[in-house]
């Protein structure tokens, strides 16, 4: 309806392979970073930035990580928050112990690290499929968790075993508002996003999904598997790892081992099942929704509290939100396997072919 | 088929203008010697043993379980044979890999189309570019220089196979959506994306109804022809095998039991035998 | 270079110069709309037109040009046009016997063909055309081991070398061309008789072309889909001539199955398209419509009532309630603008419809939903330019006003007569066509009947032939009468009778589907078509029909005493079967007032009810009869009573 | 020290029963459903759970068992219903996914139920020494371990009888291998299914049972289900005795490790290394223990 396609015909490959390839979406999205980057920054309120958008960016960002390997080339993983953890206490350490290094370079030293850690627990996957893969990776969650808590050197010998982020200083100018870390998360996650995107359209990400699809027809046409499943466990510990940093550089502060629990591990899967498999979209998508929800659970259970005087106690809202996520998890997989991300998708059609249904 | 506009040239097109018009046989492409596969106790192949000649086309028969799907998945390296040798383009192994078998330019179609389902009839046929595709992870990850360009150089090559196979208008529908018949052109397509230089085709006209057959012989005997590909094909339909081939081999209980020109082999008693009550 | 603009190549080269990064032809082509500016196409058009010359190909030779809108077949037709030889466009889809006559007619040497399947049935007619020795295709697909055939490009190589050659050959040959050479042959279907091809010269087309071009300020920037077949003369101008004369850009649909999408990405400022291709589109939108859900469907429904109250005059710039104009921009918002852009029709400017009568409420979709669409006149013989539809004054029922440089006039038997530039040079071997077709005054005859109605707009009622007189010696047009018939879905065939009669009475057979609707909508039972068709409740249905036809005929003087004064609905819905309809369901008046003559008297006798039994041909063959006593009845007429007219 | 040795071994065997028993679950659902049951642990941690809420109302025992009897089966229906019916057919993945979302289910209920508190349960058994070993060996073995291990033991065999004598047993292992064959026996896929998470329901229970009376009935009764993982993986999703024997190795060896390797390492190592041991042991062989190899048809 509001899509007005005529005469937006492609002369050139280039053209046609766009990522928004009909000039209307292109406008959208200019839209959308022109909220981010700009109003947002002059109207928002510091709990918005540090309760809200600064979570939400860096789980989207950790989400598109998980969605790489899970919903692109079709590895289940349950250890996502594991590698996020590498990438924060090793970005930790960079910073620490490399005198004068430049934090940004500290995250990108994180990610690596975490790709690397992925790499080594990702050559299982060389011998073993499905659920068995899945427990691989639980072993992962596992021991570096264990690895971390245990091993002192991590924590710079810390007594009570955790670590303060370093204050994130670029070109001499210190990000330490709510407002100015929001910038900084907001940048990288752009950026990353862009690129997990053109990974995605790309040989690689064709690599992935025909893995993912058919890995006998994938090898018959010359697709080494192990080489994309690797690829894919790198690629997606990177952005766990650089997720993983950001979580603790610019939303925790102070971070304990135990913040990367296999229980984050699933809040990201479930990100990646409500917000679409292999979609970079359903990142986001997921990711605001498992932010929002909670919120919006709390207010109403204290909302019905008040009104109705039932005093409820503060675990029962918080088991609530477990079992609202349970619950829609089944909702998802059962109604829409392919999430939000494909309900977008869907309502998109509808608008372009509007009036007509189909 | 080309056009002489500045987009068009564009892309490795190599094969689609021109190409090879001769249908001369060429020297020995594929040998095949004593090949023997087993399956814990089971025989699937024994002690195969025959030749494919450069521009040729040759069809593989043979009652269900014949063993003939089996030797496919040796010649392009599926199955790993106990015994024999494959010797390809002068090369001789033991037995292939499914990747060397690629890289040297075997290309196959399944008989259960194995497309990659979640992906569009675009991307299926360009990962048959996948090979050829030279642009490092960061140069993708940013889409500049080596990886845009490559990109959409393959585009054009794989744009002159749609065209080819006649299915322009399917280009953006996820593979799962299409019917049947489409789905096996779009399967030949990936494997034309790979520019084979021998194409196995696993039963190509299975499950097609009289017109999607015609097309498809259509599309082998136009491979063959403009590229010069040569072709195995494994056909249950007769009147198609001796339609499109120029020599059969017949294999029964995984021995092969001829091998000769089509009419030669229709008169075989061995094969009659074997194909009694099966074939018309 | 390039003065005087007055033939198709010098335009051409006029173009390149002028414009020559501009595109000038787009064509949907692996996956992506390749571009030619008008310099490539100057490039193309010369290697090619050296390549024919090279081939033997020479001045007052003709081309043959077959097969779907490809940009090489336009630049064939420049490239022959350039040696001074003349492309002669053949309709693709006819098959190879039909290709035989015209091939031979126009003793053609040279054909450029679009494939393979073309290719095959000009071979198939070669062993009967002894003069055809060059055949050069454009898609290669499947031609590779055929002898005795060229490829397009190994023909523009051969070109480029001859080029080489014979530095200046090219512009000498174009420099030799004058405005007076026939510029393209144009084969006319002929409804009777073989078909003729109409020799048209550059000046014509290039008049005519620029007139239209003139009419509706079309620019440069403005874009056509070529869809139609380029051996029809609509294409000619709008594809081809007005392209050249304004340098706008043509675009080539992929296949004719994609055309709809291509014209969505495109979307073209200028559209041509017959009315049967409106009324399918429009089928479509309906169709699609009926499977929305209620919110979308109700929506819809609302809106077209508005545009259907206030689209067509907001389009013509009238007056219209503020009221009704608010609810217009809100639909335009909601409903006609999406309309538009699903139908591809978004950047239309001008659109236009001719070749066949458009029925009212069809043309005034597409106008309430913002599309200007409007309806020209013309005949292969006159480049398909006579009449055009003046943007504000667009009329349901006419062809518009006499085109610029057009003089028209009417016989005293109404029959239209055109003279002007566009005129044919004349029909090819046929001088014996050619006098019979363009009088001593230089008039040429349409084989039209028309009127010009207050605004000195024309309206074409019938052909001449049917055109017949009453009694009184008013104009008798049947055609006219039965098509106003024809337009109520009810009614599902007409016949009028009136020549040389005192009084005009017709035969109606109704639509059994939409009747049978009504009929259940009231709960009235029928047994079949015979037991409705004399049902009184019917009677009175078609009666009003028949009054509202009145009713028009009575606002145009020479029309009023056309007026039906009685009408009977046949027993039997009329059939080709029966010979009562040709195949096309063209009515044959002459063998039905011969079977029905019993009726006919009936109803001039003024009887109310006549007995009769008629032989009717079963879809198995077998014969039987239908007895019916058919009724009879008056209907309402307006004006001076019209016996005084008799 | 040998002696030492063996009473961790021993220790380490007795749990690795309880592993067994867990795992059991698993197999059990696999076989018949071809789904990897996460929710098996939460399963267990609401039995337990409620069970203990049932006694705190002062049900007798008897019928609270009986009670729960009930209450199992119909969650096991619930699922059945809820979640498996509308998901056949699905890639296994999403089954699998479909059930982390079931234990998150589960343990929100249980928890709203009946709080989160960790809560003592008695069976009338003492964690101490059995003094005919000591005595004869000088090794403690617990009471309450070899009692449990007893039952374990016991239910185990039950099951295994179950699945090899009994018409449904047959049915089952018929859908194991196909859907269509299953069908063929007569038996609905849907009734089959119930009744083995209705079986699976019961040994959650009985384990729920036991671990809680041993480490208190507590959230962390879910992480069972992680203990099992390994199991599964040494013995092979499809395999009773798979179960049983990897069970008893990872017991064994975990325990083995945590005494003899942890301090070298910091302890705690329990959590990780069956894992490890397991992923290792994958390498070598990824069918596990007693499943059949697969070849891959085209």
């Amino acid at each position: 309806m509001l899509y007005r396609e005529v005469g937006q015909f492609r002369t050139s490959y280039e053209a046609d392979s766009g990522i928004f390839p009909i000039r209307q979406d292109r406008i959208a999205m200019l839209a959308v970073l022109a909220v981010a980057f700009v109003i947002l920054p002059l109207v928002a309120s510091p709990y918005l930035f540090s309760a809200i958008l600064i979570p939400f960016l860096i789980l989207s960002l950790a989400a598109i990580g998980l969605n790489i390997l899970t919903g692109y080339a079709g590895q289940l993983s349950l250890g996502a928050a594991a590698f996020m953890a590498v990438g924060a206490f090793a970005s930790y350490n960079f910073v620490l112990r490399v005198p004068g290094i430049p934090v940004l370079a500290a995250f990108v030293g994180g990610g690596l690290m975490a790709a690397l850690v992925g790499i080594v627990f990702g050559l299982p996957s060389l011998r073993i499929r499905g659920f068995y893969l899945a427990v691989a990776t639980l072993a992962a969650q596992f021991f570096i968790l264990w690895a971390l808590t245990k091993i002192g050197w991590f924590t710079n010998y810390n007594s009570s075993g955790v670590i303060t982020a370093q204050p994130i200083v670029i070109f001499g100018f210190h990000f330490d508002t709510p407002r100015s870390k929001y910038l900084v998360v907001l940048a990288i996650v752009s950026v990353m996003a862009l690129a997990a995107k053109n990974m995605a359209r790309g040989n690689i990400g064709r690599q992935w999904m025909a893995v993912r699809d058919m890995d006998i027809a994938a090898e018959v046409i010359g697709i080494r598997p192990m080489r994309a499943k690797l690829y894919a466990f790198a690629v997606s510990s990177f952005y766990c790892g650089v997720a993983g940093a950001l979580f603790a550089y610019s939303y925790l502060g102070t971070v304990e081992p135990e913040a990367y629990s296999l229980d984050l591990s699933f809040r990201i899967l479930f990100m990646i099942i409500i917000g679409g498999m292999g979609t970079v979209l359903g990142g986001f998508l997921g990711s605001a929704f498992i932010v929002i929800l909670p919120i919006v659970l709390s207010v109403t259970v204290q909302a019905l509290d008040r009104t109705l005087h039932l005093s409820i106690p503060t675990s029962v809202a918080s088991n609530l939100e477990i079992m609202v996520f349970g619950a829609l998890i089944i909702f998802f997989l059962v109604v829409e396997p392919h999430g939000l991300a494909r309900i977008w998708q869907i309502s998109k059609e509808k608008l372009r072919l509007w009036p007509f249904p189909h | 088929m080309m056009r002489d506009s500045p987009q068009a040239a564009a892309g490795g097109a190599g094969a689609f203008d021109g190409g090879t018009t001769d249908r001369a046989l060429g020297d020995v492409l594929l040998r095949v010697e004593n090949i023997s596969l087993r399956f814990g106790g089971v025989h699937a192949l024994t002690d195969i043993g025959f030749e494919v000649r450069e521009h040729e086309v040759l069809a593989i028969i043979g009652p269900n379980g014949a063993g003939k799907s089996s030797m496919l998945n040796v010649i392009n390296g599926v199955y790993h044979p106990q015994q024999g040798t494959i010797t390809f383009r002068g090369k001789a192994r033991r037995h292939m890999s499914t990747h060397d078998a690629a890289a040297a330019g075997i290309a196959r179609t399944f008989q259960n189309i194995a497309l990659f389902k979640g992906m569009t009839v675009l991307d299926n046929i360009m990962t048959g570019r996948n090979l050829r595709m030279r642009a490092g992870l960061l140069a993708q990850a940013l889409y500049f220089g080596p990886a845009r360009r490559e990109e959409l150089e393959h585009r054009a090559f794989v744009e002159q196979i749609i065209d080819f196979l006649e299915i322009q208008a399917y280009r953006r529908t996820p593979v799962g959506r299409l019917p049947y018949g489409l789905q096996k052109r779009v399967d030949l397509g990936r494997a034309l994306a790979m520019e084979p230089k021998l194409l196995l085709l696993d039963e190509p006209m299975a499950g097609m109804n009289l017109e999607e057959k015609a097309d498809m012989c259509r599309f082998v005997l136009d491979v063959n022809e403009q590229f010069g590909t040569t072709i195995v094909l494994i056909e249950h339909d007769m009147s198609v095998v001796m339609e499109i081939s120029d020599r059969v081999v017949v294999l029964d209980y995984g021995r092969k039991i001829a091998d000769g020109a089509p009419d030669a082999v229709r008169s075989d008693p061995a094969v009659i035998a074997a194909y009694l009550g099966i074939v018309h | 270079m390039a003065t005087r603009l007055d033939t198709f190549p010098r335009l051409l080269l006029h173009h390149a110069h002028v414009r020559g990064e501009r595109p000038a032809v787009r064509e949907k082509d692996l996956g992506i709309w390749q571009v030619w500016t008008w310099r490539q196409v100057a490039d193309e058009v010369r290697a090619l037109a050296c390549g024919l010359a090279a081939q033997g190909f020479a001045r007052g030779m003709h081309l043959a040009i077959i097969g779907d809108n490809r940009p090489r077949l336009y630049w064939a037709m420049a490239a022959a046009q350039a040696l001074g030889g003349v492309p002669v466009p053949m309709y693709q889809d006819a098959p190879a016997a039909e290709f035989v006559f015209v091939l031979n007619d126009a003793a053609l040497g040279y054909a450029i063909v679009e494939d393979q399947e073309q290719v095959d049935k000009l071979l198939e007619a070669l062993p009967q055309v002894p003069s055809l020795e060059h055949i050069y295709f454009d898609d290669p697909r499947g031609l590779r081991n055929y002898g005795g055939v060229m490829s397009f490009e190994h023909l523009q190589e051969l070109g480029r070398e001859f080029d080489k050659a014979h530095p200046g050959y090219f512009e000498e040959e174009v420099a030799k061309g004058s405005p007076e050479d026939v510029s393209v042959m144009l084969y006319t279907s002929g409804t009777t008789g073989k078909p003729k091809g109409v020799c048209q010269t550059h000046r014509a087309f290039i008049e005519a072309a620029r007139g239209g071009v003139e009419f509706d300020r079309l620019t440069a920037d403005d874009s056509v889909l070529s869809y139609l077949p380029m051996a029809w003369v609509g294409d000619h101008l709008f594809s081809f001539a007005q392209s050249y004369v304004a340098g706008f850009t043509i675009n080539c649909p992929e296949s004719a199955d994609t055309v709809m999408t291509d014209m969505r990405e495109i979307g073209p400022t200028y559209y041509f398209a017959p009315p049967r291709i409106f009324e399918n589109l429009l089928t479509q939108v309906t169709i699609r419509m009926e499977d929305a859900g209620v919110v979308k469907r109700r929506l819809y429904a609302y809106f077209m009532d508005v545009a259907r109250r206030c689209g067509a005059e907001i389009l013509a710039g009238q007056e219209v309630p503020l009221a009704d104009r608010i609810r217009y921009a809100i639909g335009n918002l909601l409903v006609y603008g999406p309309l538009r852009n699903v139908l591809g029709m978004s950047r239309i400017r001008v659109a236009y419809t001719a070749g066949a009568t458009i029925g009212p409420d069809l043309f005034r979709f597409y106008r309430s939903i913002g599309i200007n669409l409007k309806q020209l006149y013309g005949a292969t013989e006159t480049c398909a330019y006579a009449c055009l539809q003046p943007d504000r004054a667009v009329k349901l029922d006419t062809v518009g006003l006499p085109a610029p440089g057009v003089e028209l006039k009417l016989s005293d038997d109404g029959e239209v007569l055109v003279r002007g530039p566009m005129l044919l040079q004349a029909y090819y071997n046929r001088p014996d066509a050619t006098a019979e077709a363009i009088d001593r005054d230089g008039f040429f005859h349409t084989g039209d009947a028309g009127l010009f109605d207050a605004d000195g707009q024309l309206r074409i009622i019938d052909r001449a032939k049917d055109v017949g007189r009453l009694a009184g010696g008013a104009l008798f047009a049947p055609n006219y009468i039965e098509n106003k018939l024809k337009f109520f879905p009810y009614i599902k065939e007409a016949v009028a009778f009136g020549h040389g009669r005192d009084k005009v009475c017709a035969f109606i057979n109704i639509d059994l589907d939409a009747v049978g609707n009504w009929a259940e909508r009231r709960n009235l039972a029928y047994s079949g078509y015979t037991d409705l068709a004399g049902k009184p409740e019917v009677y009175e249905l078609v009666r009003e029909c028949v009054e509202k036809v009145n009713v028009d005929l009575a606002q145009d003087p020479a029309l009023a005493a056309s007026q039906v004064q009685r009408f009977l609905i046949l027993h039997k819905e009329l059939d080709p079967d029966d010979d009562e309809l040709t195949r096309t369901r063209k009515v044959r008046r002459r063998y039905i007032a011969d079977k029905y003559a019993a009726l006919i008297d009936a109803m001039y006798a003024g009887r109310t009810v006549q007995h009769v039994e008629t032989e009717v041909k079963f879809e198995d063959g077998r014969r039987g009869a239908i007895t019916a006593d058919v009724r009879i009845e008056d209907v309402k007429t307006l004006g001076e009573p019209l016996a005084k007219a008799a | 020290m040998v002696q030492f040795f063996f009473e961790v071994l021993i220790g380490g065997l007795l749990s690795g029963v309880m592993y067994s028993l867990v795992a059991l679950g698993f197999v059990l659902i696999y076989k018949a459903s071809g789904v990897f049951n996460f929710a098996q642990g939460s399963l267990v941690f609401f039995a337990a759970l409620t069970f203990v809420g049932l006694l705190e109302h002062h049900v007798p025992f008897g019928l609270a068992l009986l009670i729960m009897l009930g209450v199992m089966v119909v969650v096991a229906l619930l699922i059945e219903r809820l979640v498996l019916r509308p998901l056949v057919n699905q890639p296994p993945i999403s089954l699998f996914m479909a059930t982390i979302g079931l234990s998150f289910l589960i343990e929100g209920v249980a928890q709203i139920l009946w709080g989160a508190n960790v809560r003592g349960l008695d069976l009338g058994l003492q964690d101490e020494p059995i003094q005919a070993i000591s005595d004869a060996t000088g090794m403690n073995v617990s009471k309450f371990d070899l009692t449990a291990a007893g039952i374990a033991a016991v239910l185990v065999i039950v099951v295994a009888l179950f699945f090899n004598r009994t018409r449904v047993g047959r049915a089952l292992r018929a859908v194991a291998d196909d859907h269509q064959a299953a069908l063929a026996v007569g038996i609905p896929l849907q009734h089959i299914w119930a009744i083995v998470w209705s079986v699976a329901g019961f040994v959650a229970l009985v384990t729920g049972l036991l671990w809680g009376a041993r480490n208190g009935v507590q959230f962390a009764l879910t992480f069972v289900a992680l203990k099992a993982l390994p199991v599964l993986i040494l013995g092979g999703f499809e395999s009773v005795p798979g179960a049983i024997v990897g069970g008893l190795i990872i017991g064994a060896s975990e325990k083995l490790a945590e005494v003899f390797l942890g301090p070298y390492v910091g302890g705690g190592i329990e959590g990780w290394f069956p894992y490890v041991l397991a992923l290792l042991f994958l390498l070598v062989r990824p069918e596990g223990l007693f499943g059949e190899k697969i070849i891959r048809r085209v």
